[in-house]
């Protein structure tokens, strides 16, 4: 080509995209996309009154509830819960309630940019 | 040994697709492209190519299926003609951005109106600008040997880019011609199997077209524009390649056909040349200092190539069939690329657009005649007279 | 280029859309009542716009012609409004802002709380908190009409809800809109007046 | 010609016979509460590491989907809205071929089109009848949140009889909103494609029978496919607590009925001995509020009419509008 085109363009570091913008698939969650920030109340669990039924487990759309297979307990994950409380409405056991995020030291990924 | 026969562009086009053993073939029925489609169901039907066959429920099937093939690592293949070229455009666009090296055939047409099936380059110019490769070939062996060329210039690393492959619908498509078909092993050897760095699959599980942030989309179009820069080497070293694997003598830009000593030349792409060559034949007996300048791919266009070869020349006629309505010179596409190829060129020659093949028309030998008379005048008096001339129904043409 | 303010209005996602969309609204009318050039504009290039995700509303304010219409979002603001007090913990909300920027947090909480999750804060002038969800009623996450949004026009009034009581409070800490002119642009005139009143500024 | 292998999906009895490796993970932008994100997660639940999705254009590729931020964890790729399965279709043609030529080693991977009502059976309708026509094995989801959520909440046709969109507003002249009644897309496709084996509706309020039916649909050799009920908080406006309660409760009011139709043979679940009226289901979302009692009833007859047949009657009580009243 001429040189009249530039050969080579210098993209900066945060805007440099893969062929096609294919990208890797995320491995168990996706970093670059938490959302606990999302949250005003979050969802408590009183672990005495737990059953695992995992309808927790099962109904949340966000993955964040799992049973732990050690300890045979419910593991929340602060990181990523949105504070739907789906959770919270299908507990059979009576086991979750909410309280304002607020009241709680830390839970939340302090986040520089909203999404 | 390489096979000498007869055949159609279209049986041709096949033929080498099946030389280039591709894997998904997708149709749907649109004359004049669709004898290509044609031979290849029968040639998988009987076993001569193992590809999958997937009828297509539309144009706009047909290239997504062949979207969906290329992204999981098979050679696709398609093809469509007017109207179905123009039904499929929403898909182009994410096929180049994706990086999906498929390829279309193309025998091109009219779009309506009229309705009727005679070629004309506008149903693939329109779509132009959509991140392909686009060419035309002149002839049956022509676009047989761009079909396996331009897999080999899509699937290479540094540009994986999709390509339309096109031909003269009827003209090329359906009249029959001298074809050379070269051997299975010489191909082999000139295109090795597709490996897509990127393909879908679960055992390397990757993400295929992401939202971006509006900040990222002057990037990821720049990836395509880079990609088209360094388009140029590679097609030219493919071509080399193929010339000297197959024994054909193909420029990779563009064709002078006698233009030593010419001072006028006609300027055009496709199936016309044809006629074009003997026009300049019988002229140049009778002492025109005309020649004819065949282009061969109109993405990437070559630039430089286009200027240095026209500055030589005291007129140029760009014969366009096809249409632009209302553009810069009121006439056809090419005039538009050829002139502005040629505005920092220190020579310009004088420069018009001839409409004529549109709606399938034939462009006569006496059509040819007329046109280098009004170039000869153009040539003298150093400057155009009229911009574009539809031939037939215009002053002196 | 003549100075700009910028006001960006945090608020939640969908359930506060509307109102957060209103406040900007009222600012911005209420400064052009006075004679200054405006601009007022919603989220795009992060919708589609979800249920509780971190929202922002933009309004801007100056003496002159604003040049710079066409952007996404203010990059520097002077006046940030919280329309939900947990957004001050996941977010940094001061993104951008340069020293002397005024805070609007509607809470029940002291200044206090809320500068206790805030660790920029030292860029902040002021900080006022309002209960604008109790003057106002209900809930304030109450989704109440989607027609305004993607560029469409308000189908209900303008300052209806939680936004009145929130630019009622602003004006404490902006001369740019009056209390009057707010009142008048506000269909919640009560509510601006409360908001105003029961306001609590903290200098900082 | 050879037999291009598959690998046969378990169907599980209970949640607890589900694994609880995740594979559409924490860390997306659907809305808090979002009915076709669980959709999502949980087909993915059951499609499981052998597996390439495509995501036709819709809430779930735009609100999933930042640049390197997709929530993914097979092979994903986008694809028009227009188109989920025709490239469906070129990517399973492509592995039949590659894996014949022993280009790829595994058996053939569980290719899965995650297309909204609207990628499914209004514009996209086209492309999913000739993958199904053709006999793709592909599972086509339709995960149905009755409207065009992404653009900010447009009729679709699933878009329910009354339901207010922001292309369905109600006004003076048109009081109830949307006038006309959504198409009936499992029919659609039941009524006219040969290949099809296997097709079934399904509801996030119901998850195991939901994997267990997208098991299925993946076991079949061929095309199926699971039309899947999904709220969506923001465009039913419903507080995002409800969504699975709101799910359910289409069930139990036989809003929404969960069938299966395996080679001609319907087989119901989760029917109700008596259905509650369709009213209760209706008033927990705003976008039914504008509503007058004479187009509740107009609902009522629609779904009363419905459940008694869809394909084949039930033997239940179902109540009419007036035994409602």
């Amino acid at each position: 080509m001429s040189p009249l085109y530039c050969e080579k363009f210098r993209i900066p570091k945060h805007l440099e995209i893969a062929d096609g913008a294919v990208v890797p698939a995320p491995v168990g969650e996706q970093p670059m996309m938490k959302t606990g920030n999302w949250r005003i109340e979050r969802p408590v669990i009183d672990q005495e009154k737990c059953t695992t039924c995992l309808n927790c487990f099962i109904y949340c759309p966000d993955a964040c509830w799992h049973l732990d297979p050690k300890s045979e307990k419910m593991v929340w994950n602060a990181i990523y819960c949105k504070g739907c409380h789906i959770c919270v409405v299908e507990c059979p056991a009576d086991a979750l309630r909410t309280e304002n995020e607020l009241n709680f030291k830390g839970g939340v990924a302090r986040l520089d940019k909203p999404y | 040994m390489p096979k000498e026969t007869y055949m159609a562009g279209c049986a041709a086009t096949a033929n080498g697709a099946k030389l280039a053993r591709v894997e998904v073939i997708t149709s749907y029925p649109i004359r004049p492209y669709t004898g290509i489609m044609m031979e290849l169901s029968r040639m998988v039907a009987a076993g001569e190519l193992d590809a999958e066959f997937v009828h297509g429920e539309g144009e706009h099937a047909q290239v997504s299926v062949t979207q969906g093939a290329s992204a999981s690592g098979a050679r696709a293949y398609t093809g469509s003609s007017g109207v179905g070229v123009a039904y499929a455009m929403e898909v182009y666009s994410p096929i180049s951005g994706g990086r999906y090296p498929c390829q279309m055939a193309i025998a091109d047409r009219a779009y309506d109106p009229p309705g009727d099936f005679g070629s004309e380059h506008t149903d693939v110019m329109s779509c132009s600008n959509q991140g392909w490769i686009l060419g035309w070939a002149e002839t049956p062996q022509e676009s047989m040997d761009n079909c396996i060329i331009y897999y080999r210039i899509g699937e290479d690393a540094k540009v994986m880019l999709p390509q339309w492959q096109v031909q003269d619908g009827y003209f090329v498509s359906h009249i029959p011609n001298k074809v050379s078909i070269p051997d299975q092993e010489v191909i082999d050897e000139f295109l090795p199997p597709y490996n897509c760095p990127h393909a879908l699959t679960p055992q390397n599980p990757t993400n295929h077209g992401p939202q971006i942030f509006p900040d990222q989309g002057p990037a990821i179009d720049l990836q395509r524009a880079q990609a088209f820069l360094n388009t140029p080497k590679v097609i030219e070293q493919a071509i080399a390649d193929y010339n000297k694997a197959v024994g054909r003598d193909y420029t990779p830009w563009l064709e002078e056909y006698k233009t030593d000593g010419a001072e006028y030349v006609f300027f055009l792409m496709g199936g016309h040349c044809r006629t074009a060559r003997f026009a300049v034949d019988h002229l140049r007996k009778k002492g025109a200092k005309v020649g004819m300048v065949k282009l061969r791919f109109v993405r990437p266009w070559p630039t430089t190539q286009v200027c240095e070869v026209l500055s030589k020349f005291k007129a140029v006629g760009v014969i366009e069939s096809q249409t632009n309505y209302g553009g810069a010179m009121k006439g056809g596409e090419l005039q538009h690329e050829v002139r502005s190829s040629l505005y920092d060129s220190p020579k310009q020659p004088a420069c018009c657009s001839f409409m004529a093949g549109l709606g399938g028309e034939v462009i006569s030998l006496e059509e040819f005649y007329n046109m280098a008379k009004i170039l000869e005048k153009m040539a003298k008096a150093g400057k155009a007279e009229q911009y574009v001339y539809w031939v037939g129904f215009d002053n002196g043409i | 280029m003549a100075d700009v303010f910028e006001v960006t209005i945090w608020c939640r996602g969908v359930i506060q859309d509307m109102e957060g969309r209103h406040l900007s609204l009222v600012l911005a009318n209420a400064a052009a009542k006075s004679g200054k050039f405006v601009q007022a504009w919603d989220n795009y290039a992060d919708l589609p716009d979800r249920v509780l995700v971190p929202l922002r509303k933009y309004c801007r304010i100056s003496d002159e012609e604003i040049e710079m219409r066409y952007v996404y979002e203010n990059n520097n603001p002077s006046l940030v409004i919280v329309m939900e007090e947990v957004i001050v913990k996941g977010i940094d909300i001061l993104r951008g802002a340069t020293k002397g920027t005024a805070l609007v947090v509607n809470t029940k909480r002291s200044a206090d709380e809320i500068l206790a999750v805030i660790p920029n804060k030292d860029l902040l002038s002021a900080i006022v908190t309002v209960d604008a969800t109790g003057i106002a009623g209900g809930t304030g996450l109450e989704a109440l009409d989607f027609l305004g949004s993607e560029g469409g026009v308000e189908a209900v009034s303008v300052g209806v809800a939680v936004s009145a009581p929130l630019a009622g409070a602003a004006t404490k800490v902006c001369n740019l809109f009056s209390l009057d002119n707010v009142v008048a642009t506000a269909a919640n005139k009560a509510g601006v007046k409360e908001g105003e009143k029961t306001a609590v500024v903290k200098k900082l | 010609m050879a037999q291009i292998p598959t690998k046969e999906m378990e169907l599980v009895k209970n949640l607890r016979g589900i694994d609880q490796k995740e594979w559409y993970v924490p860390g997306h932008r659907t809305c808090a509460g979002c009915g076709p994100a669980l959709c999502y997660r949980l087909v993915s639940l059951a499609a499981g590491e052998n597996s390439i999705f495509l995501g036709p254009t819709g809430c779930m590729y735009v609100a999933n989907c930042s640049y390197m931020c997709t929530p993914f964890a097979y092979a994903w790729t986008h694809c028009q809205i227009t188109n989920g399965g025709a490239v469906a279709s070129g990517i399973e043609a492509a592995y039949n071929v590659l894996i014949r030529k022993g280009k790829y080693k595994g058996p053939l991977p569980n290719i899965v089109v995650m297309a909204g009502d609207g990628g499914a059976i209004d514009i996209g309708l086209q492309a999913a009848s000739a993958m199904m026509y053709r006999g793709h094995d592909v599972l086509f989801v339709m995960y149905d949140n009755e409207s065009y959520a992404n653009t900010g909440i447009q009729t679709s046709p699933m878009t329910p009889y009354g339901g207010k969109t922001t292309f369905t507003p109600p006004g003076k002249m048109i009081p109830e909103g949307k006038k006309l009644f959504p198409k009936d897309a499992p029919q659609l496709f039941i009524g006219g494609h040969p290949a099809l084996k296997y097709v079934a509706t399904a509801s996030v309020g119901y998850p195991v029978d939901l994997i267990n039916k997208c098991r299925k649909g993946l076991n079949y050799k061929g095309p199926a496919f699971v039309h899947i009920h999904c709220p969506c908080p923001k465009g039913w406006l419903y507080n995002c607590k409800d969504t699975v309660r709101v799910a359910k409760l289409a069930v139990e009011t036989g809003f929404w009925v969960n069938y299966e139709w395996e080679k001609g043979e319907y087989v119901y679940q989760h029917v109700p001995k008596t259905y509650k009226p369709v009213k209760e289901y209706m008033k927990g979302q705003e976008r039914f509020n504008h509503l007058q009692e004479e187009h509740i009833a107009k609902m009522q007859a629609f779904i009363t009419a419905k459940v008694k047949a869809p394909g084949k009657p039930i033997e239940v009580p179902v109540l009419g509008p007036r035994e409602e009243a």
